[in-house]
């Protein structure tokens, strides 16, 4: 075709076709690997044969060996203590101190490799590789980048309000370590149990707000203002419907005691998801905006306000902020299995595998779920958000949580099997929701087809006679 | 205990003085809040579990928050937190309220008040005794409280509604 | 809205994530509405037009690559017409044909970066963009095969365009033309439904037909507000006027009609590259210009549509090598300056967003 | 979690809570007393009305000694919401009428309020 010489196709072409995938990666690995991984699998499945039988047997109910539930250590290390005749103080505070490194190291570790995890997904969500240079498939990348924050300087502008500047960091990261308290995460196994567990749950979120507001107030700079402005009145707006989608939780399972509320789902065998699903997404979404995730992130919104409430931090403050998003997003996946996805129990399998890995699965599998949002969606605007908490979900919940009412009343009074009313509640409460929500939106003035009108194919050319003139016909 | 006491009213009432000699009116703001947590603290060693994390709730999380939105529409200039001359008047009148209550705290004798019986019913639970009293007992108090709360809500918002005045330019 | 609140100056850029380049604006914020808005350009200012003056015509093409960075086949174009205009250069039919070619899929690589960066602005963190990118990336690969450059092209030459496309060029170009249709589906799946994409776009940033005539934008930002105006079809240059194609016009002329008439400009594109393709002759790339041309006295005003609207190249004569004046119309420029007129009374999401409609490259701004 | 160890074999009685109680409700005082700024009257007065809690929650606590069984000692409790409800109104009007103020006067200091004045 061409008197050209050939020349050879771009290196970046040449390197996008020789490009193997896993699969052909694993089939070129050499035969003792492929021999290991195989030991390995059975190893694995011959350890849960024995464990399924030491389980069947009923022998290990209780054990302080019975690491199904960790709770059960604690408690034998408690009456140990109380038999040696230690002072009550000393097992109070061990169990506490205990317990707190649990769910610090449950934090912590979690901020070690959430951001791995964060970017990782999001990068294979955009046909990216994400970080993949440090380690064996970039896990050491969060190490690199703490390293790397805590190594840069800490600029402090100098009209920011010093104290002030230096406090959220901090006050931020409290209520977020701080929601782990009732959580349970087995049967004996939540650091503080306490019979008003939803009404913490919902103070302790309701702190973050404050920090927040510090942080965008005394960096002094508009960006930062901004960003804590909106997202003090989206926290304040979004703590509504949370309460009430959690009412109606209450409602039906009758205790603000977490681990009972996941009893009851577990003792009923159903989720409260499908027995209420607009708390459940009125929870979920309400909680994006109150943590600052995609598609309700506009307190950080990137493209408008560059970081929003934390422009002016940098170095580890910055990562303080950061890493409390991170810490945040999994307490909500946390809540969000505890209220909605039945907790640690998973419909009978937690006698054979350890209720906090149910747990920590159903974490990750909300988080997933952030992380996929966070790829795929736009964001909304401010009064597009505002609006839609104050139009839209307080309405609904307030018509939710009547209807769970009176479903509660009955239930109560209930006498033959439990499954009956469960399943017509679900199927009722389905079938209501779609409808109000469809009716109510357009009670709004929500008007799918006028939104979707696309452009059309010019018929003539022009400037503006011929634009009149599409424009009238 | 006795430490968790001491802490908890050592946090509070240095807290509380903060807000009184902070300059700022942010920064007493900020130590106003420490010293609602002390207090939810100190309810929460009277074992009073609903009314400590409601108080976390309606004291640090809310009001704080509205006073945040209210030092924000107001100016820079009134962000200070100066005192006027009544302050020594003030202090007088409150140093006297504060001996009154101490001594009669001191002086009378709660000693029998103290004794060992304390223990025993220590309430596990105060939420379902506090439902049954708000809708059994009190629940005209109740009803008439939610209302309170209503009207404060439409008070407040038509207070601070926008009444735009005819020729004015948005 | 809340008109007691005081007003307060923030400053967007020169370096701000959405401000695509280094280019400032200085907003007087009331709450989160703007009042006002002063834009800031020159950032990037390279006294291109005046350097131009002091090079031959030759010269002068790698400055359209500089001017327009995302569509330099479009500048090259430009001022490569402009100039065979004014010396009265005749071009081969395969070189038309093959700037047609490369002008489209500078179009489609275009408007991916711009639809995609929109969308980024809007907040969809980055996804629409990379996905939109791979298509850029391709693209550019076959840049980089024909000319060497990815970016800076310096294709078009007067009399023709530099190389012939490589034997590997056919078969990729057929492969991606064949692939595109596809990848404009997923696209307009993923985001043409999307509520909360709708919620963002639809109503804002309206521009009228009349204001966009009285503010002579061009391009899809024109397009989009319903003025059914495309040089390709209005005067056609090359051999546009052999090929079947339709021209993409909005019906209510806000960010959502231009975001879609950009979607729908690269459908087109793909069409022409169809029928390009197909009727490619054979024969020479370049007809043979002497390197230091002396166009006789005169002067010219050339213009394509590039994917940001009206390339226009206006270039004086005196009989020497160098052009005594060399005028870019920058496209992004003028379609800028209805920004401010946009902007005022909209909240700061929704500027950010119209900004991004409109699709600015701060390289064409400054020059 | 375990139990809270029982207050009995503690030493905190109710004459400390009470002086506690006394002491913030002093602060409270003088802050409300003697500030310029409306917001900052506001914090004082919610002080002292958390003082009043302290001091009703105490009496609650340490009058359950004396009524085993029953809910008398939860009274305080209820008390202690109707407060809790009241301090909330109050905020809510107070601030919406501090705003307001400023909008009309300006200023939200207490010492120029003096539209009363003769």
């Amino acid at each position: 075709m061409s008197e050209q010489p050939m020349r050879p196709a771009t290196p970046m072409l040449r390197q996008i076709a020789e490009h193997r995938s896993l699969l052909q990666r694993f089939m070129g690995v050499s035969k003792e690997w492929k021999g290991f991984a195989l030991l390995l699998l059975g190893g694995l499945g011959l350890s849960n044969l024995a464990i399924a039988y030491v389980v069947i047997d009923g022998r290990l109910d209780g054990q302080w060996y019975d690491i199904r539930d960790l709770g059960n250590v604690t408690q034998h290390l408690r009456s140990w203590m109380q038999d040696e005749g230690f002072h009550p103080a000393v097992p109070y505070l061990t169990t506490a101190l205990l317990g707190a490194l649990g769910i610090l190291s449950v934090v912590g570790g979690w901020l070690l490799i959430g951001s791995w995890v964060e970017r990782r997904v999001l990068a294979k969500f955009q046909i990216r590789q994400g970080p993949n240079r440090t380690g064996p498939f970039g896990l050491f990348q969060p190490i690199a980048d703490a390293v790397k924050l805590m190594q840069k300087e800490v600029v402090i502008p100098r009209v920011a309000d010093k104290f002030l500047y230096y406090a959220p960091p901090v006050i931020i990261f409290i209520p977020a370590i701080l929601g782990w308290g009732p959580v349970p995460w087995a049967g004996k196994m939540s650091f503080l149990d306490l019979n008003v567990g939803v009404l913490y749950t919902i103070a302790i979120s309701s702190l973050g707000v404050l920090g927040v507001f510090l942080a965008g107030w005394s960096s002094n700079n508009h960006y930062s203002l901004l960003g804590a402005m909106r997202t003090v009145a989206m926290m304040v707006s979004y703590e509504i419907p949370i309460s009430l989608a959690l009412l109606a939780v209450v409602l039906l399972t009758g205790s603000m005691q977490l681990s009972t509320i996941v009893a009851w789902q577990a003792n009923y065998n159903a989720w409260l998801i499908f027995l209420l699903p607009f708390a459940a997404f009125t929870f979920l979404f309400a909680s994006t905006a109150e943590i600052n995730r995609t598609p309700n992130d506009i307190g950080e919104a990137e493209s408008e306000i560059v970081a929003g409430f934390y422009t002016e931090y940098s170095g580890m403050k910055a990562g303080l902020f950061m890493g409390v998003e991170l810490g945040n997003a999994i307490l909500v996946g946390a809540m969000m299995a505890t209220f909605f996805l039945g907790g640690y129990t998973m419909f009978g399998l937690e006698t054979w595998i350890p209720g906090y890995l149910i747990l920590a699965a159903k974490i990750g599998a909300v988080y997933f779920l952030f992380v996929w949002l966070r790829g795929t969606l736009p964001r909304f605007r401010l009064d597009q958000l505002m609006g839609y908490a104050w139009k839209f979900l307080i309405p609904l919940s307030v018509v939710q949580v009547l209807l769970v009412a009176v479903e509660a009343s009955i239930f109560a009074r209930w006498e033959t099997p439990a499954l009956f009313p469960l399943a017509a509640f679900a199927l009722l409460n389905l079938g209501l929701t779609v409808e109000m929500v469809r009716r109510w939106a357009h009670a709004l003035g929500y008007a799918p087809e006028v939104a979707q009108q696309q452009p059309v194919m010019a018929t003539a050319i022009g400037g503006l006679k011929a634009a009149q003139k599409m424009r009238g016909g | 205990m006795i430490l968790a006491f001491f802490a908890l009213s050592g946090l509070t009432v240095a807290s509380a003085l903060l807000v009184f000699v902070a300059r700022n009116l942010l920064h007493a703001l900020a130590f106003l809040v420490l010293s609602f947590l002390g207090m939810a603290g100190l309810f929460l060693t009277l074992s009073a579990d609903f009314i400590g994390v409601a108080q976390v709730l309606i004291y640090a999380g809310s009001i704080s928050v509205l006073m945040v939105f209210a030092v924000m529409l107001t100016p820079l200039a009134s962000r200070n937190n100066g005192s006027t001359l009544y302050v020594i008047p003030a202090m007088l009148a409150a140093g006297g309220l504060a001996s009154l209550i101490g001594f009669v705290a001191i002086d009378t004798e709660w000693d029998e008040r103290k004794g060992e019986a304390l223990g025993v019913s220590d309430f596990t639970t105060t939420v379902a005794g506090i439902g049954d009293l708000l809708l059994g007992r009190y629940l005209l108090a109740f009803e008439v409280a939610s209302v309170l709360l209503l009207f404060a809500l439409l008070g407040a918002i038509v207070l601070v509604q926008e009444r735009r005045r005819a020729g004015e330019e948005a | 809205m809340n008109s007691t609140a005081e007003p307060y100056v923030l400053n967007i850029g020169p370096q701000h994530p959405s401000t695509h380049g280094v280019f400032r604006v200085r907003v007087v914020m009331d709450g989160e509405v703007i009042r006002d808005l002063d834009m800031i350009v020159g950032y990037l200012h390279r006294s291109m037009e005046k350097l131009a003056e002091e090079r031959t015509y030759t010269q002068n093409i790698p400055f359209t690559d500089r001017a327009d960075y995302l569509a330099a086949m479009s500048g090259n174009l430009g001022l490569a017409l402009g100039i065979e205009r004014l010396a009265g250069i005749d071009v081969p039919e395969r070189a038309s044909y093959l700037r047609v070619i490369f002008a489209e899929l500078q179009r489609v690589a275009s408007h991916a970066m711009a639809n995609g960066t929109l969308v980024s602005d809007a907040g969809a963190w980055q996804t629409p963009l990379l996905y939109m990118f791979r298509e850029r990336e391709k693209i550019l690969d076959l840049f980089e095969m024909t000319c060497g450059a990815r970016l800076t092209t310096n294709y078009m030459r007067a009399g023709g365009v530099s190389f012939e496309p490589p034997a590997e060029f056919w078969p990729a170009l057929n492969e991606l033309v064949a692939e595109l249709p596809g990848r404009i589906d997923e696209y307009m799946e993923l985001l043409a439904d999307n509520e909360i994409f709708l919620a963002r776009t639809r109503g804002i940033g309206i521009i009228t037909p009349e204001d966009a005539i009285n503010g002579s934008l061009v391009g899809p930002a024109l397009r989009g507000s319903g003025v059914p105006w495309d040089l390709r079809k209005a005067e056609p240059y090359c051999v546009y006027d052999r090929f079947d194609f339709d021209v993409p016009v909005g019906t209510r002329g806000d960010v959502y009609d231009r975001f879609m008439c950009r979607m729908m400009e690269t459908r087109e594109s793909v069409r022409i590259l169809k029928q390009a393709i197909a009727q490619i002759p054979p024969g020479p790339h370049k007809n043979d210009v002497p390197l230091a041309l002396r166009p006789p006295v005169g002067e010219v005003y050339s213009r394509v549509e590039g994917p940001r609207g009206e390339n226009g190249f206006y270039l004086v004569s005196d009989g020497g090598p160098a052009p005594y004046r060399f005028h870019l119309r920058a496209p992004s420029l003028i379609n800028l300056s209805l920004l401010r007129e946009l902007a005022r009374g909209a909240s700061l999401p929704d500027a950010v967003v119209t900004l991004g409609s409109i699709d600015i490259v701060v390289g064409e701004i400054d020059r | 979690m375990p139990p809270i160890p029982a207050i009995e074999d503690l030493s905190i009685t109710l004459a400390h809570y009470l002086g506690l109680a006394g002491t913030v409700f002093a602060i409270g005082t003088v802050i409300a007393l003697s500030k310029r700024n409306a917001v900052a009257v506001l914090m004082g007065v919610e002080l002292m009305l958390n003082a009043v809690n302290l001091t009703v929650l105490a009496f609650s606590r340490f009058s359950a000694a004396f009524e085993e069984g029953g809910s008398a000692p939860l009274e305080g409790h209820v008390f202690v919401v109707f407060v809790l409800t009241v301090a909330a109104a109050e905020a809510a009007v107070a601030l919406a009428m501090a705003v307001l103020v400023y909008r009309r006067r300006e200023t939200v200091d207490l010492d120029r309020f003096n539209l009363m004045r003769g």
